[in-house]
């Protein structure tokens, strides 16, 4: 199984996009962004506080909806998901 | 004309295309890329759920204004100071409803459209931060 | 740019002449010619008041509103549905300022400004009655 | 002594516009609108109400400055004085 993790904006400076990242049955949206961002420690410490729960403002979505950061840990991920995770918006 | 893109846009010619039957009212909002001590700025869109989001913000409008015409053209890329950013047209029978839906959209685009802006400055980059921190890139979540 | 004339204006250049140092946001409203069973409208000024008394308006919204730049083109004469009667182009540093300012103009102008449409039917010709019966047509006189 | 009288709109289709009226000393405002509306009976009636008075609604300048319809029973024309008069404004 694999899945594509997307980062925008200042976590895609730190941590690269649209990551090919292989998945194991089982494994939580917490879990596979925690692996991905842990390559990098400062992108992961921009993403995850000292529990390694996300930051209160950072925005997660699967194949585009929004999960809550209560929720990733117990989302499971599968085959083909597009995960997304960015900080807060500021276009316009 | 709901659009991310990194071209220029139009703007007398958008307005022109606006005037549907029945308007008495255009407005157009331009957000510029504003000097304040920077050299250019890079905006970055997740345009995959941004589009979508801004038709659903053009659609909410149209419906709570009754808009007659929905232009909304955003855009990527690297920028110069004086370049427009984000053009907003709307139409409306009468202008109470053209300037309430334009604010209307412009405030929902700030508050929930998955989009990035970064000043690119002489001693590098900063990000710049998201107006609304608790509830910002939550789709549907609009100021009303 | 104020005037009241009898040709359009280029909306387009009027907004890329707007981009004054330190210009965020740029707001166009544009006043249509709107279908209400009309062939046309013809519009008369008295000029040599309606002139001074818009630049008053623009010179009081540049100082409430932190307006950088201000156009207000007024026309005049007989105008098909569709045409522009009046165009207001407004830069700020903000939106917020840029929206309001706008918004104060056309009712300033709506207000007080020595102007008046007839709309031309099949059946004849009806003068549009002013929106502020009470208080109208008095220089100085502006909704805040 | 010469005054313009310039209607505007309504009043300026029933009573012409740009008119050179012949003025004479103590003439007063009202006085003068009075006698050239007096030329066309719907012009008159338009402007003035039964007792001769500016009806609430109709505006009027001289120079280009506003004069209250109660004050203009009052304020005496000068040569090349420019009176307007004209209905509330609908610009925009």
């Amino acid at each position: 199984m694999t899945a594509t993790i997307r980062f925008f904006a200042r976590f895609r400076e730190l941590l690269g996009t649209d990551i090919q990242a292989p998945v194991e049955a089982g494994a939580t949206l917490t879990g596979l962004v925690r692996r991905i961002a842990k390559q990098n420690s400062e992108g992961y410490e921009a993403i995850f506080d000292e529990s390694g729960n996300f930051r209160e403002f950072v925005i997660i979505m699967k194949n585009g909806k929004r999960i809550e950061r209560g929720a990733a840990g117990i989302t499971l991920v599968s085959d083909n998901d597009e995960i997304a995770v960015f900080p807060p918006v500021a276009g316009g | 004309m709901i659009a991310i893109q990194h071209e220029d846009v139009d703007i007398g010619a958008l307005v022109r295309n606006a005037k549907e039957h029945g308007t008495g009212a255009v407005v157009v909002f331009d957000g510029i890329v504003r000097d304040d001590d920077i050299r250019q700025i890079e905006l970055e869109a997740y345009e995959e759920v941004a589009v979508p989001e801004l038709r659903k913000i053009a659609r909410e409008a149209s419906e709570k204004f009754r808009l007659l015409h929905v232009d909304i053209v955003h855009r990527i890329g690297r920028l110069d100071i004086g370049e427009n950013i984000l053009v907003i047209v709307v139409s409306a029978g009468h202008r109470k409803e053209a300037y309430e839906g334009s604010r209307f959209i412009i405030e929902a685009i700030k508050a929930g459209v998955p989009i990035w802006k970064k000043e690119l400055t002489k001693q590098g980059g900063r990000w710049v931060p998201g107006e609304h921190p608790h509830g910002s890139g939550q789709p549907g979540y609009h100021i009303s």
